[in-house]
């Protein structure tokens, strides 16, 4: 599905809750952050206070504590969760709805998550990988020996709308990360239809330099400056 | 255009055509730009429109041409002409510029056609047996952005149509055209086939229709196909 | 260490082992740390040998841990540690990150294992219906990192095997294991199997065998295993 | 093929025929560069002066004037060329020794070529894409239809030894490009057993900030400063 046509520029929202008011009941969301870091930390608020139910969830763990994407499982808003490590011991709001069975999970190794979402932005709709051959990461995959090699074929992975966290952002949409506070937020900008970046602060286009843009303006639809940027919820 | 006077008289010059294109283009959006005709559209888009133009060769939001002895050596376009960078470019390789166009992330690619066919086939990259030309980045383009606008005189030098039943050159990809801009005639393609919008001034449809080998489909008036509006 | 008192008196600590799979890094390795005792072997390698640690979750040339106060909320490690960057370290999103492991770009990856077979075949995500860990980027390093040490305990808690003939729990990925440091012994695998190469001090070859599944392949004379060469 | 073991400091060459020195015959040579820009123009001087033959060059296009790669083409040291555009009215040279059956040609489309080097480098053995479906591209490929759309597939496409340009390096091997310069040179240090990378200036590690690292150290074995910054052979 193409991406929703957004202005180039006007892409500054004025706040975390109308970024992402129209997110539907049933969206596949996007969400970047890996260890507590990079994480769009008041825009899963503003989806804490959001009605959006039946969510299918991509993010490469299953939340920590009770805060962050936590919040959002205790609602019961998340259908389904994709991650590459669902049972961390602080993930313990997770496992406590998995047992239930009111969640249902797909755990993916890690960089082939990644390389799914890298293919969903590249218009590559399918892919090779010797990731997780002759694992259970293989079951109901389709298998193929290239160059002597088993490997599995995975299929690119977009979502309706990515919810990430940058340093720093343009009035036009140019990202730019800081240490490894990039993680999948990047790749995940490529792969939704909407992107909405949360960031620490805004300036105005050409004070990144076009060598220093990360994440291309073409690639993000919407820019908030976090409200409160002391926030950490470790998702 | 052809030995035919009357459709010789009507034709609109290159520059011309560049600047309908031009108004063809939606307000922000982000534009790839082919060699020839289409890079000259760049001329013709109005300051505040927003458009964002982006080169396969690795820049999101290239400039005018720079002053003579003004050119930076390391920032050109894809047909090798210097550019300059607005504030709010962005430069990156060629893998991450085709990810950006394979991954329908360029809402329209402006590219010279040689035949269009009835399904709006394109082929634009080489004759046969002519040994000239190369793929470059045009089917990724045409497979790639939202929207392939194509421009093409309507006949060939030698009086031959262009816009056929089926391409006889070879394909850069099938169905992908959506606009398409000649000389005299401005051609949309739907699902029923191609459908004549516009009309040089002075030419009939039944003009455009002797000269085009698929049935043209009138969806309503046939306006007037000029630069200005 | 199991109830064996003769396993257990000549074990090594975990910090024994790190500093033994530190000596085992070739200068100018570039190595990724799983979770765990892997992550101390950092803390062993001395300067000057030019060795680089990256870390899937973006970076290459992540260094010590910052002084209490000082750390960057932006700069972690796989395990959610704080880290410094060195001199000449470069951050990235974690697609360019597993690019550079699924690509064959770091040399070793020293992984912790739950278990390792006869042909190298790695456990290390999960417990059968424990309802426990996750598979993170284990599967992604072990295929890509040029070679694979893995550690372990010799033995379970409760004395059960973990150098077994198959596995029982489920792979990480098949004979990917180069290198293997338990405790009491370092293990290599060739194409013809396991190798002992060195036995805890005090520990004969029959020590290792007698909790070892299968059958082990002495080589040579055996070493003896000791933090320090 | 793995990639040979290189010191990761130690990386400066003195010149570049040393950094060249060992191309053997039958080597598979990524050559950055578009347009004239972006090229490693002192690397190919140095190639022109050492006798490595039979080889498969993996560029763009088939050179412009007589300068540059049209100069190996000219001494009959490629085999074999793999690029997007052959025919270019500049690219006499490689025009004439092809109409005399003197060099295979493979040409393919310009982001599928950079998509085959970025699968090398990201250890993706094969993928499937929309790119020249139902052309002459799609010859002897295989072709699958994945959601609908019609998709071809493409192996990975690795080299022996890539010969980039970057406007500057650390000692270490990272690299920064400036403006449209950077071209097919970034995705081709990540797809050669060895990468060699001329350059406008060598600064020390710790110069270039993590976040402005275009191509990590890891990608690269060798950095040479350009003899002569202002040539221009526009291959």
């Amino acid at each position: 599905m193409p991406p929703e046509k957004t202005p180039t520029q006007g892409k500054v929202y004025p706040g975390s809750p109308e970024a992402v008011a129209d997110i539907p009941d049933g969206a596949v969301i996007l969400l970047g952050g890996f260890g507590g870091v990079g994480v769009p930390e008041n825009l899963l608020v503003a989806m804490a206070d959001h009605p959006a139910r039946e969510l299918t969830v991509v993010t490469n763990h299953a939340g920590f504590g009770e805060r962050g994407l936590a919040v959002l499982l205790r609602q019961g808003k998340v259908r389904k969760l994709i991650c590459s490590y669902a049972f961390h011991r602080s993930a313990f709001v997770f496992r406590e709805i998995y047992m239930a069975g009111k969640i249902e999970l797909e755990q993916i190794p890690q960089g082939t998550m990644a390389e799914r979402m890298r293919a969903a932005g590249a218009g590559i709709p399918a892919f090779y990988t010797p990731t997780g051959a002759g694992t259970q990461a293989a079951e109901s995959k389709e298998i193929r020996t290239i160059g002597g090699r088993e490997t599995l074929l995975e299929y690119a992975l977009g979502g309706d709308f990515a919810i990430i966290k940058a340093h720093r952002a343009d009035h036009l949409g140019n990202l730019v990360y800081r240490g490894t506070a990039a993680n999948f937020n990047p790749v995940m900008a490529t792969a939704a239809r909407i992107t909405i970046a949360e960031v620490e602060e805004i300036v105005m286009p050409g004070e990144i330099a076009p060598e220093g843009v990360h994440t291309p303006s073409v690639y993000v639809d919407r820019v908030v400056r976090g409200e409160d940027l002391e926030l950490r919820s470790e998702t | 255009m052809s030995s035919d006077p009357k459709l010789s008289a009507a034709a609109l010059s290159p520059e011309e055509i560049a600047r309908r294109v031009a108004r063809e283009i939606p307000d922000r959006s982000v534009v790839n730009l082919g060699i020839g005709i289409p890079t000259q559209v760049a001329n013709h888009v109005a300051l505040g429109r927003e458009v964002m133009f982006m080169a396969e060769n690795g820049i999101l939001g290239s400039g005018p041409r720079p002053a003579p002895g003004e050119e930076d050596k390391d920032l050109i376009n894809a047909s090798r002409e210097p550019v300059t960078a607005v504030p709010g470019a962005s430069v990156f390789g060629h893998a991450d510029a085709f990810a950006m166009i394979r991954g329908g992330h360029v809402d329209i690619a402006v590219l010279g056609a040689l035949q269009v066919s009835a399904a709006g086939d394109l082929a634009n990259w080489t004759v046969p047996g002519a040994g000239k030309g190369g793929i470059g980045g045009a089917m990724d383009l045409a497979v790639g952005a939202r929207e392939v606008y194509a421009i093409m005189t309507h006949l060939m030098k030698d009086g031959g149509l262009k816009l056929l039943e089926e391409c006889t050159y070879p394909l850069t990809a099938r169905g992908v055209v959506k606009k398409l801009f000649t000389d005299i005639a401005f051609i949309e393609f739907g699902p029923e086939g191609p459908l004549l919008r516009e009309a040089a001034p002075g030419l009939t449809p039944d003009d455009i229709q002797r000269v085009s080998a698929p049935k043209l489909i009138l969806p309503g008036p046939v306006g007037t196909y000029a630069a200005e509006g």
